[in-house]
């Protein structure tokens, strides 16, 4: 199936995303507030299935951050990019870690690396940055940590 | 049976155990098959690949000269800062100011042998020595400069 | 012929004419001292090396070869490396205990030597009641296990202890079974009669089926009494890092390693009393000849010989297998070797009975 | 903090294994609610080796950022290599030569069979026995020599480079792969011998460190890890790179979900990693090994993702370009953090002894976890 089929597919499902071109597989761009029910359906719809969550990750734009989750279905195997845009500020989107067990790890670094809030997330504790850890999300964009970093 | 059955995983248990045995027995009196080297005696037999990335050097030919052209392609090539290439203006026989190498400093001590400076240059001054024992006690000895004092630029490599 | 029987006795002899019995009493068992540490020391150096060469080959290595000729002194170097370590007592360590259960180890160790019959006529304590003081003894060895692990207040050493008193709880009672059968056989506790008893064959051989069973778990079961691998659930490296003496070090840690070695050694000594015949030379029925030339090799060498091999067949044991887990470890001892041991000791009863053994 | 070195309000023992622990291989540090030697909860703290690669990867171009993946995933540093490769060169859309793409291929078995190599005996010692971490040295120094004559490296290669190779092989190379195989042929069954058939090593693997099918995938877990509970999910079969598709072998699958089945998927996978090599090695096509590329290397303004199969699962590189000569934003999808995931809900209810051999058959690098 490619991605035109995929996309009508998706879009009876998922009636507010935005489709966005370039890349392999199809990119959603959904509403952080759906995003929870949206990701509930796409992971068990009988027709799309998708249930491996092989990709989670944030992406810092100086004006917003973009939460980016790879899918994949092990039954049809369809891929998809589901995208998510949150406030710079007050980054929070629903967890997504009760419907794929592997966003438990990954929500947590985003978490630390970001700053992303995760609501309802059970666990969201740092994990891989020591304990204590104050100052700036490591991976934004505006991080600068003048003793480690050589600038060449 | 239960005893049947008992008697046979207590022989199947005892007969793989006695296989594991047998294989460690091999090596323990087949002491062709060892392979360890006695590494700091063997050192003037040791023969490395002529491609083994040991440390950056610049060749010099007998009149002490080098290929440098202090382009500089390998310090921007390195993906960690280990080269510097400073350099100077030589004044030429014609009276002509030609740019040329003052200092190429090396720092061991960031180089992870990623051979990109090597496949960078383009007049193939530096290349990969096949030396490895690299320790030292003062962290500053392993800051070189590649070229040697007094050295040249050798005929004809622009 | 020389023989350390001899020099025992003309050292006896000589003592009892200079001095009065109290005197050559008290001489005779400083001498004994002497020896018995002597023996322990060199018993280590030898035992450390061997197992760093047994492993070594096994492991298609070269083994240590840079101390000395051929690496001969590296346990030497060992020794002096562990003597000169600084003795650590960790602060939240219950100090008299700590320090004490090392000790307790090498006590125990060299309470067992006594009634072991090194060479012809040559042994400490020639005790009527030899096994029985042997198994008796050796189960104080988990005391001081318990006592390390308890004293040095770490959660790696607590569970290696409890492992190990678990552990040697259970196999002492296999390994009491394999010994009975000998006892059995022949119808003595004394060590020096059970080795007379095989003057015309070893008990592995005139003791049929019954006998190698025994002989099997008898190993198996020294094996996890001493803590070695497979069964080495008190250390268990890379579960507890090394278990009950996770934090000795120095000198405290080094009689531990010691005692370790000390104790396969005496097993090793036991089992080839027991089942080898113990200094007893090797000799074949009616050919004459042959019986002459065994006979001609010195009885400490045929002890000595026996014993290292069954050091050896412990070491290979080690190097060649994978660690049980602490709940397999003791189903394979109350539901295989127990219940086998049991039925064998009923078995050589049997045969002991109608005589059908040699 | 105060809660790590005591015990739980229920009297359960905390321990903490790791950060430095004979087992964990590199600094994993896991916190263990032990309910005598039963397991009731695994926590993993990491961070120990976080290097921040991805940060570090923002300020290298596309020519230097493949060398820092060699060392993430330092045991198959070729396979993240060529990952790299990759995606820069479908950025760019070059068209690789034969010849290199060949050798790629070749190399990533290699170094899958080191790797696996390296992996059974770790994994034996971890269980107790000493002796097949070196034999299993022995055939992986071999595919160390046969690399560093052909690549000049022994572990941290960096030999495949955006458009090829970054020199040809060398004029042993095949000679020496062929004789690797013929060693290797030889010595395979006595790691059975060794190992496999042994029934403490049995004992201990069988029905140990369960996760099903479901939960495989819903943890992200892949390579030989989510194969040995049957998940369908080897990336050189589902979207071949290099010329998979061109060779005849099979995808490893065991349906048991437990150690054992672990254990026997690695054990399959490095005899079909030799038959991969066997097929190639022949027929590497004469020809260039490097394409023409430009000097400065700048991916269109897009996004971009690659996949491969390491030695333990699914390494994934996302690229965000803006179109200049570094990347925007690069992500490591590595395998190692999914499979570590899901070794909470595996340990649950085993024994302190079977957390090494879970440990074992994940087969965790730790800064594969931590990048």
């Amino acid at each position: 199936m490619d991605k035109e089929e995929l996309k009508i597919k998706i879009s009876k499902l998922l009636p507010t995303a935005v489709y966005e071109d370039g890349g392999d597989w199809l990119n959603i761009i959904v509403d952080s507030n759906k995003w929870l029910s949206y990701a509930a359906i796409l992971k068990n719809d009988g027709s799309l299935l998708f249930d491996y969550l092989f990709c989670l990750t944030c992406i810092d734009w100086k004006t917003h951050l973009t939460m980016v989750y790879h899918l994949s279905s092990t039954k049809y195997r369809y891929n998809i990019v589901v995208k998510s845009n949150l406030d710079i500020n007050t980054p929070k989107i629903e967890t997504v870690s009760q419907i794929w067990q592997t966003a438990n790890f990954h929500e947590r670094e985003v978490y630390e690396m970001f700053g992303v809030n995760f609501l309802n997330h059970k666990d969201l504790r740092l994990l891989i940055l020591p304990d204590g850890w104050e100052g700036k999300n490591p991976l934004r964009k505006d991080f600068e940590d003048l003793i480690n970093m050589i600038k060449l | 049976m239960f005893i049947v059955k008992y008697i046979k995983e207590v022989y199947s248990a005892i007969k793989s155990l006695l296989v594991g045995m047998k294989r460690t027995g091999y090596y323990f009196t087949h002491h062709k098959e060892i392979i360890t080297e006695e590494y700091p005696d063997n050192r003037h037999t040791m023969v490395l690949p002529d491609r083994f990335k040991g440390e950056v050097v610049m060749p010099h030919n007998e009149k002490n000269e080098h290929r440098c052209t202090g382009c500089t392609a390998c310090e921007l090539a390195c993906p960690n800062g280990t080269i510097k290439v400073i350099t100077k203006f030589d004044i030429t026989a014609e009276g002509k100011k030609k740019k040329a190498i003052d200092k190429l400093v090396y720092h061991l001590e960031l180089c992870t042998m990623c051979n990109l400076c090597i496949i960078a240059c383009p007049s193939d001054a530096i290349v990969m020595a096949q030396t490895f024992e690299h320790s030292v006690f003062d962290r500053s000895k392993l800051t070189k400069v590649l070229n040697n004092p007094d050295s040249k630029i050798m005929e004809g490599i622009e | 012929m020389w023989s350390f029987s001899n020099i025992s006795s003309s050292i006896h002899h000589w003592l009892n004419e200079s001095f009065s019995p109290t005197w050559a009493m008290i001489i005779e068992m400083v001498i004994a001292g002497v020896c018995i540490i002597g023996l322990f020391a060199t018993l280590g150096l030898v035992l450390v090396l061997m197992e760093r060469r047994v492993a070594a080959w096994m492991q298609i290595r070269l083994g240590p070869n840079r101390v000395g000729p051929k690496g001969l002194l590296q346990s030497a170097a060992d020794t002096l490396k562990l003597l000169v370590k600084e003795g650590l007592t960790p602060n939240g360590a219950d100090k008299f205990l700590f320090n004490f259960a090392p000790f307790i180890a090498m006590m125990v160790a060299m309470l067992l030597m006594a009634p072991i019959a090194f060479a012809k006529d040559f042994q400490l304590w020639d005790l009527n009641i030899g096994v029985l003081y042997i198994s008796a003894v050796s189960s104080i060895m988990v005391i001081s296990i318990l006592m390390a692990g308890w004293a040095s207040n770490n959660k790696y050493s607590l569970m290696g202890a409890m492992r190990s008193g678990a552990q040697i709880v259970s196999y002492e009672l296999s390994a009491g079974f394999s010994i009975l059968t000998i006892v059995v056989f022949t119808g003595s506790l004394n060590f020096n009669e059970i080795i007379l008893s095989q003057t015309n064959g070893w008990w592995i051989f005139k003791g049929h089926l019954p006998a190698i069973i025994s002989f099997v778990i008898f190993i198996i079961a020294v094996t996890a009494e001493t803590n070695r691998a497979p069964f080495d659930l008190a250390e268990a490296e890379s579960e507890l890092t090394a278990g009950f003496h996770t934090e000795y070090s120095g000198m405290k840690f080094a009689l531990f390693f010691l005692a370790e070695y000390i104790n396969v050694f005496i097993v090793c000594a036991i089992g080839a009393t027991l089942f080898l015949g113990g200094w007893m030379p090797f000799q074949i029925g009616n050919w004459q000849a042959f019986n002459h030339a065994m006979d001609y090799i010195p009885s400490s060498i045929w002890f000595f010989g026996k014993t290292f091999f069954l050091i050896f067949l412990i070491m290979w044991f080690r190097w060649t297998f994978p660690r049980l887990r602490i709940d397999q470890l003791l189903n394979l001892e109350w539901k295989y070797l127990l219940p086998i041991s049991m039925l064998n000791l009923l078995l050589a009863t049997a045969l002991a009975i109608l005589g059908w053994h040699f | 903090m105060t809660e790590e070195i005591g015990t739980t309000a229920d009297g359960d023992l905390i321990i903490n294994v790791g950060p430095q622990h004979p087992a964990t291989h590199g600094v994993l540090h896991l916190v263990i609610t032990l309910n005598g030697e039963t397991i009731k909860k695994v926590e993993p703290h990491l961070g120990y080796i976080h290097r921040s690669i991805e940060k570090m990867c923002e300020s290298l171009t596309y020519r230097q950022f493949s060398y820092v993946t060699s060392r993430m995933d330092y045991l198959s540093s070729h396979i993240n290599n060529h990952a790299c490769a990759l995606i820069v060169e479908k950025g760019l859309q070059v068209e690789v030569p034969a010849r290199a793409k060949y050798v790629r291929v070749i190399l990533d078995e290699l170094t899958r069979i080191a790797s696996h190599e390296l992996w059974w005996g770790a994994m034996a010692m971890d269980l107790g026995a000493f002796t097949p971490f070196f034999h299993a040295f022995r055939e992986r120094e071999s595919i160390n020599d046969i690399m560093e004559e052909t690549c000049g490296a022994r572990l941290t290669m960096n030999y495949i480079v955006p458009g090829g190779l970054m020199q040809d092989i060398h004029p042993n190379f095949q000679k020496r792969v062929k004789d690797f195989i013929s060693l290797y042929k030889s010595k395979i069954d006595e790691y059975d011998e060794l190992v496999t058939g042994n029934i403490i090593f049995q004992n201990r693997m069988k029905g140990v460190g369960f996760i099903s099918a479901e939960d495989a995938i819903s943890f992200g877990m892949s390579g030989p890890a989510a194969r040995g509970s049957g998940v369908n999910c080897d990336i050189r079969k589902l979207y071949p790179y290099g010329i998979y598709n061109q060779v005849q072998f099979d995808q490893v699958l065991e349906t048991a979900g437990d150690s054992f089945a672990r254990y026997m998927v690695r054990i399959r996978e490095m005899k079909q990693s030799v038959s991969i090599i066997e097929q190639l090695i022949d027929n590497i096509p004469e020809g260039e090994f490097l394409a023409k590329t430009k000097v400065v290397l700048k991916l269109p303004k897009g996004e971009f993702y690659t996949r491969v199969e390491t030695a333990r699962g699914e390494l994934g590189v996302y690229i965000v370009s803006e179109g200049a000569t570094t990347p925007y934003r690069i992500k490591f999808r590595s395998p190692g953090f999914s499979n570590l995931s899901a070794l909470d809900t595996m340990a649950r209810g085993s024994k302190l002894g079977d957390l090494v051999a879970m440990m074992g058959t994940l087969d965790l690098v730790i800064p594969d976890i931590d990048r």
